[in-house]
């Protein structure tokens, strides 16, 4: 199934969930969808016959500068088609619900995407760092983080 | 499909569960990997993996790194497999770039990654023989390994770390007898796996300790996202050679390998080997061909950029490295540096999946299933 | 059998030094060959040409790793228990030596000639299991406890299957005193008990192969008891990273590594007394025999068994701690107690 | 039952094989190098020409653009150079280019350095190459730092004093000219006026 149509389904089904839909001249097209609606749009991608994105690629947290979102890259194993879904998170706490019951990889690209960028999933199992210390200090990976000087009493070299 | 695992009755035995922590130094976690396990007796209850002990801010450089200053990072992800690494990324940046390499180059690159990916699973085999205990097939499979890597730096100058792709071309030709020496190659991967076969595959003490251990159903290791041959050996057949044909695959003919019920369990830590030794007879397969189509005669660089520029815009470019599914979603913004680029750690994914497996094993099946997924720390904590 | 050194310098104080020195002085060259062994073996046999550097071609290697381990820090764990951590690889060396008492070398020389000799190696052959439980748990360390724990039900099970063999060749020799066993095998190379022992006749055939069998199961035991490879799941290097002695270090690990050694030699001596006739040559009474030609093949044949222990270690993964019992329980105890039977049965026809 | 014999017999049987195997080979050819005495690093059997190794400036060559600086991924390269001024004389690198930067300093950390040859890549005048030697060491972080300029600090300072000293020069070069193109100018609208 094209992106286009895969786009049109589901636009039929979210009216308003599915904000709008990126066509570049290079690259691949994406899909921006309503952060908060996002555990329903996957459980539908995933299930609804035609469709069944049973493999979730790639979970990534993005810092746009002005704003902060998610960008899941669906594959179905059965149909051999992909599809992109980005949502955008306001600056200010962002958090979005968690698709960790849909696809269980989310688990770990979920906690990653926080341990970056501070991005909070609602109703995931275990919210905690994974490639940080535990009790390591901001966002890495955010535009405008600014690191540590000392961790545990010990200089970070820059 | 149902799962088996050894039954044991907690229930009645009134005993102090164990907690054990498994690295970050022990002999067989690969690498600096933690593994914090709860024990009743021997029998595994649960395993929780702290990671992160290698993390060293891959993504977060590579926003500070020019194009062509990225690809020696990731030689760096998966030490193992650098050419299969470089790849997928080279090819997102050329997509993006609308860049066509020449017929020559694509060839070449095949055939790179083919060996590399034989030098990987001998590698996985080779350790996983060695999480069981035997000690010499590990050595058989590293001499013919050292031909690999002796070839590898013939044509790239490293060893291990080859910075060999670049973005539009190859660093360097070929060396004048290569294509001698990859046949060569090829017919002593092919002597040793079938010593291997027989010294530790066919070993009954061998095939008792793998068959049922870890057993992966199919339709978890999807939920997982796993990829390679931890899903292959799931009976999944997914291989993004044959089901999105990048670069020139779809010119070869050869098998996807899956796992099967012949001996063992389809998705038991059996299958997920033997996976892996009959891919090295695949890539055999595939080296062949390509050796014999390749053209002799072409410019590995003519088609390098002045400036690697990428327009805005972003892509998710993926390869089927030897561990799995390695992606880079590159965000680019018209600069020199990406804007973001994102990797998809196959390890780390597919590393998610042994907390799910192991647990109603014992001890010792645990480091087999954790030898089984293969897994490359560099990879896991980026 | 009188014993050589009393009938030399008398039954007194200094003869019975000597007589507890002379193992010992086999003991350490012994260790040191057998390291040698295990090293360049294992290096040929992974195509790797193994130490070179230290002497000829390497040989000294054993030597500079004595002398290594004897110059390395004594660590002693704090919260380890202190008198039980230090007994413990003692204890393991004791057991193995003790059994050197009633291992003959030749016709005339046994340390102790007493006629329950090998009901007294099976007996000391327990004895290590004390000493390997006793330093796995007080080093108060996890790894050590789990190989602890593994060692004891590995060495009981298989004590059973040895038994057995034992049994077997106690029946059929009708003594337990080594020498006789050995004198009983003596002469030509089919008198030894692995081609059907002394008795003449189309019987001799039946025996042959029960008395087969026997010999693999003991093998396979001795393996077990020595906690080599493929049954070295109390030290499972990939698993409980050294088992019982992962927080020892210099003198008490090389009192380990002796007494493992040690222990290679006690059930290779024992194979050969058992099964292919002990000191006694192969060329029959008259060819290459006596006191001095019993020593070269008593030590001869038990080598061999060393070499094949290494060479099973350099081939074999390692089982699993229920496969381990299943083979024992299941496998070898039934065919040592079937061979047992069917030997006295046939023992009492003929 | 059947089963139980078979698993045995194949048990047997497989540790033979495995013994055979490794018994073939314990009289087979070693394949170890031994490592200093049979290594020749000119060889090429055992270095490629294009092996990367420690790196090596050839600074006569270097006109100092700082290419291999900006190239570097883990920054291990600092080149520092000052223009040079016509009181050199005419000046060239080795490959006959004309000089316009004299090199102060051109240093490579080796202990950071990752081989990966983009220095290589990027230099016009080939100054930065790969040599054969790989075993180096050092007791401190610092002595694997390596500085190819081999100019005294007396001559270096001499080089930055001359362009201190040039740059006054032509500043008041350049005030005197500009002073004198604008009397002309002025005299010039003088003369139209």
């Amino acid at each position: 199934m094209l992106v286009q149509e895969i786009y049109d389904n589901l636009k039929e089904k979210f009216p308003e969930a599915v904000l709008e839909f990126i066509g570049t001249a290079t690259g691949d097209p994406s899909t921006v969808v309503d952060a908060g609606q996002i555990y329903n749009i996957c459980k539908y991608l995933r299930d609804q016959d035609g469709l069944e994105f049973d493999y979730l690629a790639l979970l990534s947290g993005m810092d746009y500068k002005d704003k902060f979102g998610t960008v899941y890259h669906l594959y179905s194993l059965k149909y051999k088609h992909r599809f992109v879904i980005k949502t955008y998170l306001p600056k200010e706490d962002p958090s979005l619900p968690s698709v960790e019951r849909i696809w269980k990889t989310a688990n770990w690209h979920e906690r990653e995407a926080y341990d970056m960028f501070g991005i909070k999933f609602e109703n995931h199992p275990n919210m905690i760092r994974i490639l940080c210390p535990y009790d390591w200090e901001g966002y890495p990976l955010r535009k405008d983080y600014v690191g540590q000087e000392t961790y545990h009493g010990v200089r970070i070299p820059v | 499909m149902e799962r088996k695992f050894i039954e044991y009755d907690f229930g009645r035995v009134d005993s102090e569960r164990m907690r054990l922590n498994v690295g970050p130094q022990h002999p067989s976690t690969h690498g600096v990997l933690r593994l914090e396990i709860e024990l009743e007796g021997e029998i595994v209850t649960d395993v929780i993996p702290h990671i992160g002990y290698l993390h060293r801010c891959f993504e977060k450089y590579c926003e500070q790194m020019q194009y062509p200053q990225v690809i020696p990072y990731i030689d760096r992800l998966d030490y193992i497999a650098s050419m299969n690494n470089e790849w997928p990324f080279v090819m997102g940046v050329e997509k993006m770039m609308n860049i066509q390499v020449p017929e020559r180059v694509e060839y070449i690159r095949v055939i790179f990654a083919e060996l590399n990916r034989i030098a990987n699973h001998q590698i996985a085999v080779a350790t996983f023989g060695m999480d069981a205990g035997a000690f010499t097939p590990f050595l058989y499979l590293f001499r013919d390994r050292e031909m690999i890597l002796n070839l590898f730096e013939h044509t790239s100058g490293a060893r291990l770390l080859y910075n060999y792709f670049w973005v539009g071309g190859l660093a360097h030709d070929v060396p004048p007898n290569f294509k001698d020496t990859a046949l060569n190659i090829i017919k002593t991967v092919r002597a040793t796996n079938e010593e291997v076969m027989r010294l530790l595959m066919g070993n009954k003490i061998f095939v008792e300790r793998t068959v049922k251990v870890g057993i992966l159903p199919a339709d978890v290791a999807i939920n997982f996202a796993c990829s390679g041959p931890v899903l292959r050996g799931s009976g999944v057949e997914w291989d993004l050679r044959k089901a999105q044909p990048y670069s020139i695959y779809d010119r070869f003919d050869f098998n996807v390998c899956v796992g099967s019920n012949e001996i063992g369990v389809i998705g038991d830590s059996w299958n997920r080997n033997i996976v892996r030794m009959n891919e090295m007879e695949q890539s055999c397969r595939i080296i062949e061909q390509a050796i014999a189509q390749m053209p002799n005669e072409g410019d590995v660089r003519e088609k390098f950029p002045k400036k690697v520029r990428p327009p805005k815009g972003e892509i998710y470019c993926s390869a089927e490295n030897p561990k799995g599914e390695l992606g880079f979603y590159l965000v680019a913004d018209g600069g020199n540096k990406p804007f973001r680029l994102k990797s998809r750690p196959t390890s780390f994914v597919n590393l998610a999946v042994l907390p799910e497996i192991c647990k109603g094993y014992m001890v010792a099946d645990l480091i087999l299933i954790l030898g089984s997924i293969d897994i490359v720390l560099g990879e896991v904590d980026r | 059998m009188g014993n050589f050194v009393f009938d030399l310098i008398g039954k007194n104080i200094v003869a019975a030094l000597v007589i507890c020195i002379i193992p010992l002085v086999f003991i350490l060259p012994y260790a040191l060959i057998a390291i040698l062994g295990e090293l360049k073996i294992g290096a040929w046999m992974q195509d790797r040409v193994g130490p070179m550097r230290t002497g000829w071609k390497g040989v000294l290697q054993p030597v500079a790793e004595v002398v290594k381990l004897l110059q390395k820090e004594d660590i002693t764990p704090t919260i380890a228990n202190k008198p039980l951590f230090n007994l413990a690889p003692f204890i393991v060396f004791i057991g193995a030596f003790a059994a050197f008492a009633v291992l003959p070398f030749s016709e005339k020389f046994i340390p102790s000639g007493i006629n329950l000799g090998l009901f007294f190696v099976f007996a000391v052959g327990s004895f290590a299991v004390i000493g390997i439980v006793m330093g796995g748990w007080a080093s108060n360390n996890k790894y050590s406890l789990l190989g602890a724990m593994r060692s004891v039900a590995q060495i009981i099970s298989y004590e059973l299957p040895a038994g057995m063999v034992f049994l077997s060749i106690a029946t059929i020799a009708g003594t337990l005193d080594m020498q006789t066993i050995i004198l009983n095998q003596s002469g030509p190379i089919w008198n030894w008990y692995i081609f059907g022992g002394p008795q003449g006749g189309a019987i001799k055939f039946l025996f042959i192969p029960f008395f087969v069998i026997l010999f693999i199961v003991y093998l396979i035991s001795s393996l077990a008891e020595t906690n080599r490879t493929p049954f070295d799941i109390p030290e499972g290097e990939s698993e409980i990273v050294a088992g019982y002695h992962t927080e020892y270090s210099g003198m008490k690990f090389a009192m380990f590594f002796m007494a493992e050694y040690a222990n290679m030699y006690v059930v290779s001596a024992i194979i050969v007394i058992l099964f292919l006739g002990g000191w006694s040559s192969p060329f029959g009474t008259s060819f290459m025999d006596g006191p001095i030609w019993g020593i070269f093949w008593m030590v001869g044949k038990a080598f061999f068994f060393v070499f094949v222990q290494i060479w099973l270690r350099w081939t074999l993964p390692r089982l699993r701690v229920d496969q381990l019992m299943y083979l024992g329980w299941k496998v070898l105890l039934p065919l040592s107690i079937a061979c047992f039977m069917a030997i006295a049965f046939l023992a009492m026809i003929n | 039952m059947v089963k139980y014999f078979k698993d045995i017999l194949l048990g047997f049987w497989t540790i033979m094989v495995g013994m055979k195997i490794t018994m073939d080979h314990l009289f087979q050819k070693k394949v170890t190098m031994q490592y200093p005495e049979r290594f020749d690093p000119i060889d090429t059997g055992f270095m490629p020409d294009n092996s990367r190794n420690k790196l090596f400036v050839d600074i006569d060559d270097c006109n100092g653009c700082g290419g291999c600086e900006r190239d570097c991924p883990v920054n291990c390269i600092t080149v520092e150079t000052v223009k040079t001024v016509p009181s050199d004389g005419p000046i060239t690198i080795k490959s006959g280019a004309k000089r316009t930067l004299w090199v102060l300093k051109h240093e490579i950390d080796y202990s950071k350095c990752c081989f990966c040859s983009l220095c290589v890549e990027s230099c016009a005048t080939s100054a930065i190459f790969h040599t054969k030697e790989f075993d180096y060491s050092g007791y401190d972080r610092n002595e694997l730092k390596h500085d190819f300029v081999s100019y005294s600090d007396e001559e270096k300072q001499k080089k930055l004093d001359n362009f201190v000293a040039y740059q006054i020069v032509k500043k008041q070069e350049d005030a005197a000219k500009k002073a004198a193109d604008e009397a002309a100018k002025a005299a010039a609208a003088q003369i139209t006026k």
